[in-house]
């Protein structure tokens, strides 16, 4: 098969296929988690399928038609690296949903988990297969979404609301800082395709050499450390741990987690190679391998243990993959590739042990276990292998990326020289002190010693094969990958590697590479962790002081601060916005009259007061005028609504003669009448409420009130004057078709009705519409009262 | 004849304003009503689809109401105006077929009918003419017919006719004094070119600023109008009202509301400004990034703080306008396709978003946010749609929303405007963080409080208000997935929008009788 | 009528109907829009191109041929209606007329709307000042 | 103000108010009038009869829907644009027909009376709402 086609069929046949699980559902009832591991295994085998072509062949891209206005296509890259990752998701993918079979209840709503679960199998393997930033990003935010629902699949609990709540914003509010490195990156570049930055050197040196090159490196690995739970976003996977163990197995272990990581191996040739990279990322991945190893040492729930634990390891990754210098821009990214894997299998599988756990003893408090080797051998048996994995205990694959950690991390220094030469390989050691001494605690908290608490119930006992055979299946893999590396560094990680660093890449693993620098690092480890795990009671205690007394150092405690005060302070931001009376609304509506009609006078210049301006005015005009005047002051000033109400329409009868003057008979005589409607209803209106207000009208109100109306009069003066300084030639007024045409075309004498029923007929058509929308709203409005009483 | 493609402009205004009177005669028979209504919506529908593709293939449609050419009316069917109406009647069509099982049984047998095919009317003549004053007489059609719908109650209306008073009395003084200030605007126009066509009017002020004549207080205009399309928007500091008003309404009203009435603010400022003030845009276009800015912060902070779930929609609304509004003032022909999708899709996702607001609120019994929790046990649909709506107005894929945040944010850093995008940036997580939240709130977490006397299963939505949001949800997908059409269509709009030459051409080559 | 004073005069209307519409008095606000309408109305009679000739009715069969351009030719630069030097008008310009009519009726439909809401608001809320109106807020 | 004298000069005026009305109406095409003033007109003189005999005595002698009126003016003036398209023209477009008949004479019509009639009928049925909506309410 043609890989692409097998590729697009991988990535959207879970898509089609979970929107027709519940109609598969009532098929087949309970046995839906194997229909849904059907279809994982399915798309790991179009992933295999299309796997031999690539990791012969080097990386092949192919696109259809799908945005052509925004020059984006649907393209899909397929390198060794994206095929990598869609062997571990549609792998891991097929062994968690497996195990759900087993460990998710029959009473649970079966249909949304795996539902859940497949769309976020098929959004993965489209983020890791996709060749444009859009549409990876597109598949990005699919699988943030679906990790908040799964997180919060037992919707109903408090706390799976706030961890889904948690992650959602952090890894999707992340997302969108990273859309906007892509998009800048897709400014420089002019194009949003990642293949073709990828196969053209000299855009990559374009964009090493844009201003806007710090941006979008800090803006994508933002969105890359909020997926991957680094640096100060670490604080959302602890809490995703409410979901479902096999969904923290998948999505919080083995795979979305490491969608950062794929991102930063994915734009690592684009970016890597300087100090910004390797500040930015060696830094970040160094300081949270070593803080969370910290914390996960600390842990007691062994959900929180493993979680943690995740955090550090992924640090680990992002720690190799950030070691760049000029000349070697890629030191880390085999040892960063292989442990990737490694972690996977190991991960996955502990969580899976912790599943079985916390299944049968009802608890995921460390502190109330022990001794549990007895009543659950093969899960002891297999959860060991799999933490000594973690600690990096010969001959299992977590020794092997450790030693090359090791490795990578002294090339660096040395090549970094100075004080990184100490530094980095100690603070490689003290990751993995810790990591040595949390993979103790998890086999010596649960397996080992004796039964501390005599909560855990009666009979425990080993699970039912379908949830021991997918941890068993890992483990198994854990000891191959150990014993025998050579398969998977060259089916794996040699394309993976040469797919990150754009050249053939040669890996070379074995378990036995001699005495070395990094073999005395290891043992400096154990002894270390070993040193650090029996003190286990004087840290803890050191630890809770300081926690008691600094209760704000803490990224949670910044997280819960903002988002439980946000409420408050915006409540009252919103009541000083929106303070209720209608007043300062007006003001605000005419204040920006005045400010925006002030803007052009001082932009563009101008004469407020045009010159040509005449006053002649003949005695009775003028007296005209000034009434209108009076009249209209009298209705500002009347205290009783009568006479103000008589005032102005003494006012409107006063324009009506203005009309008169202005030879307007049809407007003087609509006025006339219109005005004695008004009057009509100000009466109507008035005798049913009280006959006067009596505002108690404050001296500063009175002179910010003075100060708006004479800002408003002036504003309108000068636009008045200016406006109607008369229509100069070309632009005589279209009234003069009117006037022409009334008789000859229109039939009729009366311009004005002319105009209004014939011309601008659709005015007026408006107009009586206008009419009768008030009648039916008046209407409305009476009737309304009925309702509230 | 009639049926011919020339006269839709005209038929898609007189249309319901034949049926709105039709309703008034007829208006005590409301099973035949919502019937016939839902046939009439659905063909205007039609017609408006019709009329964009002819306009896609054909080129502006230009139709003389009393063939009096540039003298008397016209109605200008271009790109823009034709998908607006598109886009309000496809909103309209699904209120209709939500509102006819939502409203009260004495709203539909009194005035909702007729109210609503008047509003549409009001809307297709905002959208199609041509003629400045005749924009006027729309906005009031508007306006008057916007306040008497929102005095009626539907199902799910918890608010009281106080409030209902009090917001619409606010809505109304406000709107006269925006309206008085559009007439001084109009006035001053007409005394400075003495025309009242909005091509006619582009035409003599270019031939003005041409010939280095032009009169400043035109820049005192466009201000003035910058005001008027900017309280229609709902844009800070004039957005006031929108908090007050549109959670007053119900639901169906307030998606048509939310959905299509606010952007006819939107629509004028493309329309006039980038028409006829392209000489003042220097100085528009800074304040209406600062404005849009403020709108975009003010409303998203003040949503977070709402216990009242429309009341949080409607801030939200006055958040999203302003990134509209922000594309609008980039300028550039990018960030005007951006804006044109935004308001798309946000006129879509929102007005499907109230609907479900509505149905919520009917099954919540209460519209107090911390009164409720859990439903989605008990209202799987709506926690559906509610999500998707949420999704799409938060910018997340695949709703419609991503393509547009997509956008405004690309056009944005492509023209350089690093810092209003940055604060955009951030008031996108806020706007995730509330909607998201109130959709936790609502769906998820403990099951709180179910009306008593009914059981909440009970009150959930009918068949015909599960199709009309079904159907919008769909298009918000649609959206989503597959937006070439709707940029495609925008980025021309956006071209017409920069070089208004075609426009004024097909306005004013008329023959004149 | 001499267009300046009368300028002068609207924008005074403005200024009063202003301050009135800023009181917190619910029935004189409606009063002050009134007053602003008022003054709009009369502001858009004022901006006719042509004050001061007949009235806009047409007491004979008037004759054409007054050498008016009415044809608009883009290409070459025509933009109609092109008045010939020296041809004067008689008549008052009545196409402002006729937009104030329109003007007039709808603030008489949405007046009328407004205070029978003043009076229903009164109703439901008791009292008419507006400081005490502000149920919703927030 | 429901005096003898009132009633009595209301019965009186109000019919020829509304005479005159019809003629403003009729006459609006080459004379000041038209629909609106014409409306408003016959609006102002029922609303006398609703002032000075009290709105209920009114409805109770003859129940009126004004919101009919104004309804079916609405219907008659977009049917007379619609109309007009029938015969080919554009909508709103004036048709004019004139006739000689023996013994009145020629009679010439104009297809806008039917829309100015439309207005007509709007005014006077919406204005009339209003007052009538507003005199019910107790």
């Amino acid at each position: 098969m043609d890989p692409f086609i097998a590729i697009i069929l991988a990535v959207f046949l879970p898509f089609i296929l979970a929107g027709i699980l519940p109609a598969v559902e009532r098929l087949v009832k309970d046995k839906i988690g194997w229909y849904a591991s059907g279809v994982a295994f399915l798309s790991l085998l179009l992933v295999a399928v299309a796997a031999p072509e690539v990791i012969r062949g080097g990386a092949v891209q192919s696109s259809v038609q799908w945005i052509p206005s925004m020059g984006l296509n649907l393209s899909f890259y397929i390198d060794g690296l994206s095929i990598m990752f869609g062997i571990i998701v549609s792998g891991i993918g097929v062994i968690i949903m497996s195990y759900s079979n087993g460990y998710m209840s029959t009473k649970e709503d079966l249909s949304r988990y795996y539902r859940q679960l497949l769309l976020f199998m098929g959004s993965m393997l489209g983020m890791v297969f996709s060749a444009n930033v859009i549409q990876l990003f597109i598949f990005w935010e699919l699988t943030s979404i679906t990790s908040f629902m799964l997180i919060g699949y037992w919707r109903n609990r408090s706390l799976s609301v706030y961890g889904a709540t948690k992650s959602l914003i952090v890894t999707a509010g992340g997302g969108i800082f990273m859309l906007t490195g892509f998009l800048l990156l897709n400014i420089i570049t002019g194009t949003f395709d990642i293949g073709t930055i990828l196969q053209d050197p000299s855009i990559i040196t374009t964009i090493k050499g844009h201003d806007l090159f710090l941006p979008a490196l800090v803006l994508i690995l933002i969105g890359a450390a909020a997926k991957s739970a680094q640096g100060p976003f670490y604080i959302w996977l602890p809490n995703a741990m409410e979901a479902p163990t096999p969904v923290s197995a998948f999505l919080h272990s083995a795979t979305m987690v490491k969608a950062g990581i794929y991102l930063i191996a994915r734009v690592h040739p684009i970016f890597s190679g300087t100090d910004a990279w390797l500040v930015l990322v060696g830094g970040l991945g160094i300081i949270t391998m070593v803080a969370a190893g910290f914390l996960a040492f600390r842990q007691t729930d062994i959900k929180g243990l493993l979680a943690y634990s995740t955090i550090s390891q992924l640090g680990y990754m992002m720690a190799m993959y950030g070691y760049t210098t000029y000349q070697y821009p890629g030191i880390g990214v085999a040892s960063a590739t292989f442990h990737l894997l490694n972690h996977a299998t190991f991960k996955a599988c502990l969580f899976l042990v912790a599943g079985i756990v916390a299944h049968e003893t009802a608890t995921r408090d460390i502190r109330k276990m022990g001794g549990l080797r007895k009543e659950l051998p093969f899960t002891f048996i297999i959860g060991s292998i799999a933490a000594l994995s973690m600690a990096g205990i010969p001959p299992l694959n977590g020794f092997l990326s450790k030693e090359m950690f090791y490795e990578s991390s002294l090339e660096i220094g040395q090549l970094l020289g100075g004080p990184f030469a100490i530094l980095i390989p100690a603070a490689a050691v003290l990751g993995g002190v810790f990591t040595f001494a949390y993979s103790i605690k998890f086999i010596d908290g649960i397996f080992l010693g004796k039964r501390r608490n005599d909560e855990l119930p009666k009979h425990i006992h080993e699970p039912s094969m379908i949830m021991l055979i997918p941890p068993g299946f890992l483990a198994l893999l854990v000891i191959i990958i150990g014993l025998f590396p050579s398969a998977a560094v060259t089916y794996m990680i040699e394309p993976a590697t040469s797919g990150i660093l754009l050249e053939k890449a040669n890996v070379y693993v074995s378990l036995w590479h001699g005495f070395n620098a990094a073999l005395v690092m290891t043992i400096v480890t154990f002894i270390a962790g070993i040193a650090i795990y029996t003190r286990y009671d004087a840290i803890a205690a050191w630890q809770d002081s300081f926690n008691a007394r600094h209760t704000k150092i803490s990224i949670n405690y910044v997280y819960d601060s903002i988002v439980d005060g946000a409420k408050g302070k915006s409540s009252s931001f919103a009541a000083f916005m929106q303070p209720g009376p209608i007043k300062p609304y007006l003001v605000s509506l005419l204040v920006l009259f005045i400010v925006l009609g002030t803007i052009p006078l001082i932009l563009v210049g101008g004469l407020m007061i045009p010159p040509g301006l005449a006053f002649d005015i003949n005695i009775y005009e003028l007296i005209l005028l000034c009434l209108i005047v009076v009249s209209a002051v009298g209705a500002a000033v009347m205290g009783k609504y009568i006479y103000a109400v008589l005032a102005v329409s003494a006012m409107g009868y006063l324009v009506s003669l203005v009309f008169i003057n202005l030879k307007a008979p049809d407007l003087a005589m609509t006025q006339i009448l219109v005005e004695t409607l008004f009057t009509i209803i100000f009466l109507l209106v008035i005798v049913k409420v009280p006959q006067t207000f009596k505002e108690h009208l404050t001296r500063s109100v009175l002179v910010k009130d003075l100060l708006i109306s004479s800002a408003v009069f002036v504003t309108v003066l000068v636009l008045l004057l200016n406006a109607f300084q008369g229509i100069t030639s070309p632009f005589e007024s279209i009234s003069y078709y009117f006037i022409e045409n009334s008789v000859p075309l229109a039939k009729g004498h009366n311009m004005v009705n002319v105009i209004l029923v014939d011309f601008r007929g659709i005015d007026t058509l408006g107009e009586i519409v206008v009419i009768c929308l008030a009648g039916l709203g008046v209407y409305n409005l009476i009737k309304s009262r009925s309702d509230s009483k | 004849m009639i049926l011919s493609m020339q006269h839709v402009p005209v038929i898609l205004i007189a249309l319901p304003i034949i049926f709105g009177s039709l309703t008034i005669l007829f208006r005590s028979k409301s099973t035949l009503q919502k019937t016939l209504n839902i046939a009439v919506f659905s063909f205007l529908l039609a017609l408006s689809i019709a009329l964009l593709l002819h306009v896609w293939y054909n080129g502006i449609l230009v139709y003389e109401v009393g063939e009096w050419g540039k003298y008397g009316i016209l109605l200008v069917a271009d790109l823009l105006g034709a998908g607006m109406v598109v886009l309000s009647s496809l909103i309209s069509l699904m209120a209709m077929i939500y509102a006819t099982d939502y409203m009260d049984r004495k709203a539909l047998d009194s005035t909702f009918f007729p109210l609503f095919n008047l509003m549409v009317a009001g809307l297709n003549g905002i959208f199609l003419t041509g003629d400045i004053f005749n924009l006027f007489v729309f906005f009031e059609v508007l306006v008057l017919s916007s306040c008497g719908l929102i005095v009626l109650t539907g199902r799910g209306d918890h608010t009281k006719m106080a409030d209902k008073l009090e917001a619409i009395f606010k809505y109304l003084v406000l709107n006269m004094v925006s309206i008085i200030l559009m007439l001084v605007s109009i006035a001053s126009l007409y005394a400075t070119v003495g025309t009242l066509n909005m091509a006619d009017i582009a035409v003599k002020v270019g031939y003005l600023a041409d010939a280095g004549e032009l009169p400043w207080h035109i820049h005192v205009i466009a201000m003035t109008f910058i005001v008027v399309f900017g309280y229609k928007a709902a844009m800070f500091p004039l957005h006031f009202w929108l908090a007050d008003v549109h959670p007053s309404a119900p639901a169906p009203i307030h998606a048509m509301l939310s959905g299509m009435v606010i952007k006819v603010g939107i629509y004028g400022i493309l329309r006039v400004h980038y028409l006829i003030f392209s000489e003042s845009m220097f100085m528009l276009q800074p304040i209406l990034i600062i404005l849009s800015l403020v709108t975009i912060a003010v409303g998203a902070t003040s949503a977070i703080g709402q216990y009242d779930l429309k009341r949080l929609l409607a801030y939200s609304s006055v958040s999203q306008i302003g990134y509209v509004l922000l594309g609008v003032g980039m300028g550039t022909a990018y960030a005007l396709t951006a804006a044109i999708v935004y308001l798309v899709n946000h006129a879509i996702a929102k007005s499907m978003l109230f609907l479900t607001t509505g149905e919520t609120l009917y099954h919540a019994g209460t519209k107090d946010m911390r009164k409720m929790g859990g439903y989605a046990g008990s209202a799987p649909f709506l926690c559906i749609i509610f999500l998707i709506g949420s999704m799409s107005i938060a910018g997340l894929p695949p709703a419609g929303g991503f393509f547009a945040k997509l956008l405004i944010f690309d056009a944005g850093l492509s023209a350089q405007f690093y810092i209003p995008i940055a604060i955009a940036l951030i008031f996108a997580i806020f706007t995730l963080f509330y909607l998201f939240r109130t959709w936790l709130t609502i769906f998820w977490g403990e099951v709180k409080y179910c009306d008593p006397t009914e059981a909440c299963n009970i009150r959930n939505p009918t068949t015909s208000i599960k199709v009309a949001l079904s159907l919008l949800a769909g298009v918000v997908i649609f959206i989503g997935v597959y937006p070439e059409p709707l940029i495609a269509l925008s980025s021309v709009i956006a071209g017409q929008l920069l070089d208004p030459q075609p426009y004024i051409t097909a306005v004013l080559e008329r023959s004149v009788r | 009528m001499n267009p300046t004073m009368l300028s002068i005069t609207i924008a005074l209307l403005f200024g009063i109907g202003t301050f009135m519409i800023l009181r917190r008095d619910m029935i004189k606000v409606a009063i002050g829009i009134t007053v602003l309408s008022h003054a709009t109305h009369m502001l858009i009679v004022t901006s006719g191109a042509f004050l001061g000739g007949k009235v806009p009715i047409i007491t004979s069969d008037h004759e054409s041929g007054s050498g008016i351009i009415f044809m608009d030719d883009i290409a070459a630069g025509v933009f109609a209606p092109i008045v010939p030097e020296g041809t004067e008008m008689i008549y008052s310009d009545p196409l402002v007329q006729a937009l104030t009519l329109t003007a007039i009726v709808i603030s008489l439909a949405t007046t009328a709307v407004l205070l029978i809401l003043a009076y229903r608001v009164y109703q439901e809320h008791g009292t008419t000042d507006l400081n005490e109106i502000r149920r919703l807020k927030g | 103000m429901t005096t003898l004298i009132a009633k009595t000069v209301s019965k009186v005026c109000v019919p020829i108010i509304i005479l005159f009305s019809i003629s403003l109406l009729l006459a609006g095409h080459d004379n000041p009038g038209g629909g609106f003033i014409g409306g408003v007109m016959f609006a102002s003189a029922i609303s006398l009869f609703y002032v000075v005999f009290g709105v209920d005595h009114i409805e109770s002698i003859y129940k009126n829907h004004w919101d009919k009126w104004f309804a079916v003016g609405l219907l008659l003036a977009t049917i007379t644009g619609i109309g007009i398209m029938l015969l080919g023209y554009n909508f709103l477009r004036s048709a004019y027909v004139s006739a000689t008949f023996p013994l009145i004479g020629e009679i010439s019509i104009i297809s806008t009376i039917f829309f100015d009639i439309g207005v007509y009928l709007v005014v006077i049925g919406g204005i009339l709402h209003i007052f009538k909506e507003m005199g019910e309410d107790k």
